[in-house]
């Protein structure tokens, strides 16, 4: 009854120009025996009060931790102003610009967004997003797939996100998936990437990685390129204020997730997915893409375009089946690149860089936690632990602390037994002292 | 004249707006630079060229920029399929609070029981809705449920023996479908409508065979039809072996009318940001979980969600999963509206939803359909009319929907489905008032008034809009994707 | 043509949308009626006629009025004294926490200590800003800062023996200052300004006497200039016995350059609404926090606060105190916005703030004086320009005022300060980029251009806004001032 | 730094157009002796997230606890939209309407707003706000003086808010502050009203009173009436939706607190003043008005109206000093009234009144609790307590529960160890049970 507008005379006057007595009336179209008359089994209606009351509890009941934990969710900082524009109905209330006219808002916001992308990633083209980094990253081995039709393996780092791995094997259509180990510095071993490439249309590797480390990004695109497969690299855009960008270093591809450009964690959705590529796979890039162009009075405005990619014109043969994407947090990326700048990522980048490295130094001189790897490493790192790292959880969360993620979660890293720690600028000192503190007394 | 509120014409880019030198946002600093922690050749040397802009200049931007859109609070936005339905206020703070955006889904159970209780609460609801006995809330968008519901039919067949070839998708479907399909290494055969705009029965079974996997139904109908053989359909879809899966994009008729799992559906996924009044945010976020019988249950992506009592876990241990469709376990804010929404209508509300959505639908075509002709009948939340009526005075279902923005509307889907010529799929929802819709037929008869007296107004129309027609084969000639910097 | 964003042109008013039984937001209901607990007598019949209009359409319709307001977050707002700056997004969500928006002002002091450590550090900066000694943060806004201040004089005098009569006010001084004087039961001398529009200092000894309690002097004047004898006007004033009170409306100007304790001032008070960025919110509102040196101190309303080691108190035992200008603590959320502001400028940034308001107006004057005649000179952080010179062409500053509105800017203040002629009064405050300035300097010339070759388009402007100019006079002489319902 | 925009390139050019050198020049008008060179005594600039993570712990200083206070301001719930609306920068970054061309926006919410609080009060006009109740006394007050210039009386009902009296005997210039006591009913003792009047310019009483209870307004409108005096009532807005109006009952003057009508506690302010009155007042008015009229094409608009009675005009002629009101919460007050509309309010005062009713018959039910006084209340009464009611706070407190207001802190009612306690719709019966049980367990 909330948001079902009328009154009983309303409903009256209607029901009588269309030419029916009452509102059952309306669902005779649907033959009896499918009809169904049970209520549906969901409690009674509530003043909103009362829901606000009830869902308030509901979040009472997640425990309010300094996060420490990353592996692709990071707890960077969104600017007040981010949410502030998000707010405004013009953007969340609107529908997808199909009509350009009316929507030269939301047009020329992907415009921008793209532009960030592809700059912060190193290549030509972005698209208006992905779901998140996870399916970026598959669409990008299903373009890939379809660029070398006669190649069916995939080569996968097994630095890259587990859950990323997961999606590529489920999402993708992949038949086969290549592992690539990694080395004690914890990258990609290049000794492997030559071998496994062969007849691989694709290799997918993270940067930073899964474990935190800077992988060698030029040598495995030289790899690829001789061995004809697609570079296809999953990147931290925060990361990009101070790498160098995959696509300077020759990827293809880049995918990402962008959650922490102004998304809140939101355990984990919604976020958004990156997906920037060579101009030459533009015809084969999954997603929409807001165009520049003009009208009949030569103003410049901005439209979807190159839809015949997509299923809304081509049905069976779209580049991919995403319709609905992520656009109100690729609208919030957007504004929080805008509002931080040029100098603004790059300090939060160097802050995070600098948090890590210290809660690094401090925890590694704790007894019994050791570096799990010794590669150069970002905002994120490995430690193995003396306990059993999901302990350590327990007992840091008691302290108030979430002290990471236990890599023994994940597929391919259940044996061991160690912490994956992140450190965002939003971490102070204090709160960097309290997880060691908590760290050392587990 | 410029129109009010003002806009410069058009809207710089964020990047013309950009000086180098002027501060953003206060941030916290590290004491040394990237170099004192990393070696040089991992550094790059230029920063990327994000826009010197001020905070304030940047909201400034932003909301100029708003100010082009055209959206739900400003007036009806009838666009069919897509359930453009009012987005409830306290929806959004209930998903801002802290409690709930601020979790990291890698945080272990038993310090987010609260997340895992509403999931486990909004799954409930969903289950009952569907009439079905178990789902996932993974799946981040319809289009993605979908996937999620042929990835669960390959599973099931393939633990059959066969995983068999082919998905069959009526003509009248929407996109996703046969998109999804082809992505999921299906052969996709269409099936033509018959003369109601319905499955035609006899090509249904003419398609079957051991090699189709499942036959994907939009029920009601993209047409806003209920398929009223759909038990028949069921019947003759099982006894192929195949599966029934439903798209429930169109759920806003049904909620508590009829279940899909008491006519035979075997996996259907849901709109959240259509039926459960989630804010579509420009083209995303949604929510399309994926309701399934007993049978497919075995296959749900992981983490399912169980119940010991008053504690909630995410099993991570089901052999016989697909795997996972998402990164984390979906996008959780958008269970949070949904679930807000859910709580407040209750069970009576649910049920009112639909009355109002087709109620509101039927009322417009009955005030419509004198003029513009519904070739299958009025639907039931949504109805597609045809333009073809226009064509002698050289007016297009297109100059239609164009004409209307100068009237403060949006236009309705177009050229969908594909079974109407000259399409205009009209859906109010039930939260437009019955002045609203007066108002809405009023334009709408006017409209074809102008498009017999005076054609060019309508051709030529949007006449009042910040751009107007804009060349879209010149974007699609001339790809222009992004900023270029001045080369200096 | 309508313009876009789409207004129906006028917008009805929400009880012109009302129909009866409609459902509103739903709320708590009562098992039993009014008259389950209360005599009949005591119950009215009717209802009061609140529109009944469901929520979406409440949404809209404030969503649609909304659209028909500049403010600050689209363009220039360039009203001089009003100080109309970037509200920072972020003082809105501090003030929105629930520790701070949710907190009962008669909680017991022992469970309120934030807000009361919040309120003890804004006083303590504002202090140290002002240079003065104590301070009261009770006045929601700024003519309430004022009357505290008169009220605090006539304590201060009432306690010597005499509470005096007169008030002195300049010429140039803000509406607010005589009539919070007169307010305050003093009589109102004015005084008239010398050549360079400041305190003629003749004027002001021979006005002085045993019966004037006050000099109310603003500070840069409302100018924009500093008044260069301030130390000297102090003494004389003194010197009398009477006391030197400043509007401190301008402090904008002087934030970390100049403290009014240094030069003599007595009492002051502050804007936060202007110089600490807490929105205006289209008229209110504010906070008017007033600063004293000891001497007043004892005077000042309760409560008080104070802190003993990591505790604050209210302190409500103060005998000479004049009372409660408030019926709380004054206007708190408008305190942690001005909190907030205040940390993240830190003395450094707050600084900064002055030294970018008087760069920005100079450089705004610069480009403007040699159309745009200055009779005193530039100001600091606001210029007062002269429109006499448009005379010739029939165009007067209200014309001028319009036509900036069809360039999406918002005119200054005009016809303040009394003694310019035709006065415009331009404050650009530090927010405003260089382009911004640029921009709104352009077209001040090209109206003044304009002005010249087609008169009319000035005279007749706005073209553009949601109304034409308005007739004042009949809403005077007919006051119009609320919707009469339709008697049936 | 945060929000000066310019580059140091941006700071030369405009010097030089300036035609200064440096900053410092631009204070030269400073005489030297007036210049202060010394830091400003505040802390360093802080990022904005720290800034939030400082806000936010002093927020947390201030104990959440269930609210059973009143005494003026009321923990009533304000629907979600309410804040919506108001986050709209086009309402909360505009100043006051004075170019109504561009502000008819805020011109029409007023003219809303003065309509909705009339007919609340039941008087002919209402003007945009007053700061807040107690203020808006004052300014009753004030204007009551002005009517009467030869009566110097103001009677005040010593039901009334201890501040209200305060801020009027502080800010209305009023000379004679005379006392009317009240009864065990806790009504204004109407023997004593007709002695009073005489010769006073006024009597001001509040419904319901100080102590929640209704008062006899019909009877205390006609001894005023008889004694040539104004009646001022301040009233609970929100109890109009089921008592009689006071315009109705013969008020000549109604103000009120508009808190409860969908603005945030707040500790007190932001709220907002609700002033009404009869026609013959129009021209006495303190505060903005905004009035309906045409523009050139006959459309219709808004303008702030009836000028000649303000500050910016009249200077120390005014009506009064007031410029600066609070029209965003009078905005919150209009979207509230519009959200609830006529059905909403009475559900709401129902409920509030029925929790109230609730909850005194279970605490006068607890041994030593007794009612204060016995007349009919609405939301909020008074109990006798059996221990210092400021203990029975801390006891509760510790429960979680802001057991309502200790009467003793207020000026004319230090010797009353009783507790005033406030019951809003909002106040589930849960939440009552547990004040019932904190305050018998103290
Ligand atoms: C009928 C139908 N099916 C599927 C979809 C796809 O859903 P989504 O956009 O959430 O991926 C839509 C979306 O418009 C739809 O209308
Ligand atoms: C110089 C000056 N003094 C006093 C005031 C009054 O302040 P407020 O509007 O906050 O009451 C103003 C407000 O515009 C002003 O400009």
């Amino acid at each position: 009854m909330a948001y079902v507008p009328h009154s009983d005379a309303d409903i009256q006057a209607m029901l009588e120009t269309i030419g029916v007595t009452s509102m059952a009336d309306l669902f005779d179209s649907i033959p009896a025996a499918q009809r169904s008359t049970a209520a549906i089994d969901v409690p009674s209606a509530l003043p909103e009060v009362d829901v606000v009351r009830e869902v308030t509890r509901l979040a009472r009941r997640n425990a309010e931790l300094v996060c420490f934990a990353g592996g692709g969710i990071y707890d960077h900082y969104a600017p007040s102003a981010v949410n502030h524009i998000l707010l405004r109905s013009e953007w969340y209330t609107a529908y997808t610009p199909y009509q350009p006219e009316v929507a030269q808002g939301s047009l020329q916001v992907i415009y921008e967004f793209q532009t960030m992308i592809a700059e912060l990633f190193g290549l030509d083209v972005a698209n208006a997003s992905m779901y998140d980094g996870p399916t970026a990253a598959a669409e990008a081995v299903v373009m890939a797939l379809g660029v070398k039709p006669d190649r069916t393996d995939v080569v996968i780092g097994d630095s890259i996100h587990p859950h990323t791995r997961q999606v590529i094997s489920t999402a993708s259509g992949a038949r086969q998936l290549v592992s690539l180990p990694f080395g004690p510095d914890g990258r990609v071993d290049l000794t492997k990437v030559g071998d496994a490439l062969r007849g691989a249309a694709c290799v997918v590797v993270q940067q930073p990685n899964f474990l935190g480390v800077i992988e060698d990004l030029e040598a495995i695109a030289a790899a690829a390129q001789e061995a004809g497969a697609l570079l296809i690299v999953a990147a931290d855009p925060v990361a990009m204020a101070i790498l160098k960008s995959p696509g300077s270093q020759g990827a293809d591809v880049v995918v990402g997730e962008g959650q922490g450009l102004g998304c809140a964690p939101s355990f984990g959705g919604p976020v958004v997915g990156l997906f920037a590529a060579r101009r030459d796979y533009l015809r084969r890039m999954p997603g929409r893409l807001s165009g520049a162009t003009v009208d009949h009075d030569g103003r410049r405005g901005f439209v979807l375009t190159l839809q015949a990619r997509e299923q809304q014109i081509r049905r069976e043969k779209a580049t991919s089946n995403i319709c609905t994407n992520q656009a109100l947090l690729a609208l919030a990326a957007t504004v929080h690149l805008a509002l931080l700048g040029r100098t603004g990522l790059r300090h939060i980048a160097e802050r995070s860089l600098e948090g890590a490295h210290h809660a690094f130094d401090a925890i590694t001189a704790l007894p019994g936690y050791e570096p799990l790897v010794d590669g150069p490493f970002f905002k994120e790192f490995a430690v193995r632990t003396p306990k059993p790292a999901r302990a350590i959880l327990g007992h840091a969360a008691e302290r108030g602390v979430l002290a990471g993620v236990a890599l023994t979660r994940f597929p391919g890293f259940v044996d061991r037994e160690a912490l994956l720690i992140a450190v965002t600028e939003k971490r102070t000192d204090d709160e960097i002292a309290r997880l060691v503190d908590a760290l050392r007394t587990a | 004249m410029t129109p009010f509120p003002y806009q410069p014409d058009p809207t710089p880019l964020i990047f013309e707006r950009s000086k180098p030198g002027r501060p953003g946002v206060p941030v916290p600093r590290a004491t040394r630079g990237a170099e004192a922690y990393l070696p040089a050749e991992l550094l790059r040397e230029e920063p990327p060229r994000l826009p010197d802009v001020p905070e304030f200049e940047v909201v400034r931007h932003y909301v100029e920029l708003s100010l082009k859109n055209h959206h739900v609070d400003r007036a009806l936005y009838p666009l069919g399929s897509c359930t453009m339905k009012y987005n409830p206020k306290v929806n959004e703070d209930m998903a801002r609070l802290p409690g709930h955006a601020g979790i990291h889904p890698l945080t272990p159970d038993e310090f987010v029981q609260g997340a895992l209780e509403l999931m486990y609460e909004v799954a409930e609801a969903l289950k009952a809705i569907a009439g079905m006995d178990a789902i996932t809330l993974q799946p981040p968008a319809g289009a993605s449920g979908e996937m999620t519901g042929i990835l669960l039919a390959r599973a099931y067949h393939t633990a059959r023996g066969n995983p068999r070839k082919v998905v069959l998708v009526p003509d009248s479907a929407h996109g996703t479908n046969p998109a999804t399909a082809a992505r999921a290494d299906y052969a996709v055969r269409s099936l033509k409508s018959d003369a109601r705009g319905q499955i035609d029965l006899a090509a249904l079974r003419a398609a079957l065979n051991e090699d189709v996997a499942a036959l994907m139904l939009t029920n009601p109908s993209t047409l806003g039809r209920f398929e009223t053989d759909v038990t028949e359909i069921a019947k003759i879809v099982h006894d192929a072996g195949a599966l029934l899966y439903m798209d429930g994009a169109n759920m806003n008729a049904l909620l508590g009318r009829a279940r899909p799992g008491g006519f035979g559906v075997d996996m259907m996924h849901f709109n959240l940001h259509k039926t459960f009044s989630t804010p579509h945010g420009g083209g995303g976020p949604g929510a399309g979980p994926v309701a399934v019988t007993a049978a497919l249950a075995p296959y749900l992506p992981v983490p399912t969600l169980e119940r010991d009592g008053e504690r909630y876990r995410r099993v991570w241990d089901r052999p016989d999963s697909i795997g996972k469709v998402h990164g984390f376990d979906g996008n959780y804010g958008v269970l949070v509206r949904a679930y807000t929404y859910i709580r407040i209508n209750g069970r009576e509300g649910l049920a009112r939803v639909a009355e109002g959505a087709v109620l509101n639908n039927r009322y417009l075509s009955a005030r419509m359909a004198d003029t513009y002709p519904l070739p299958f009948g009025p639907g039931m939340h949504e109805s597609v009319f045809s333009g073809t009526f226009l064509r002698e005075h050289g007016v297009k279902t297109l100059d239609v929907a164009k004409r209307l923005l100068d009237f403060g509307f949006h236009a309705p889907t177009i050229y969908f489905p594909l079974i109407v010529p000259e399409a205009l799929m009209i859906e109010p929802t039930e939260t437009a008032t019955k002045d609203e819709l007066d108002r809405f037929a009023d334009v709408m008869l006017a409209i074809a008034d102008e498009a017999r007296r005076t054609p060019d107004v309508v051709t030529g129309a949007p006449h009042t809009t910040p751009v107007g027609r804009l060349d879209e084969s010149k974007a699609a000639r001339q790809p222009n994707l992004k900023y270029e910097w001045p080369t200096d």
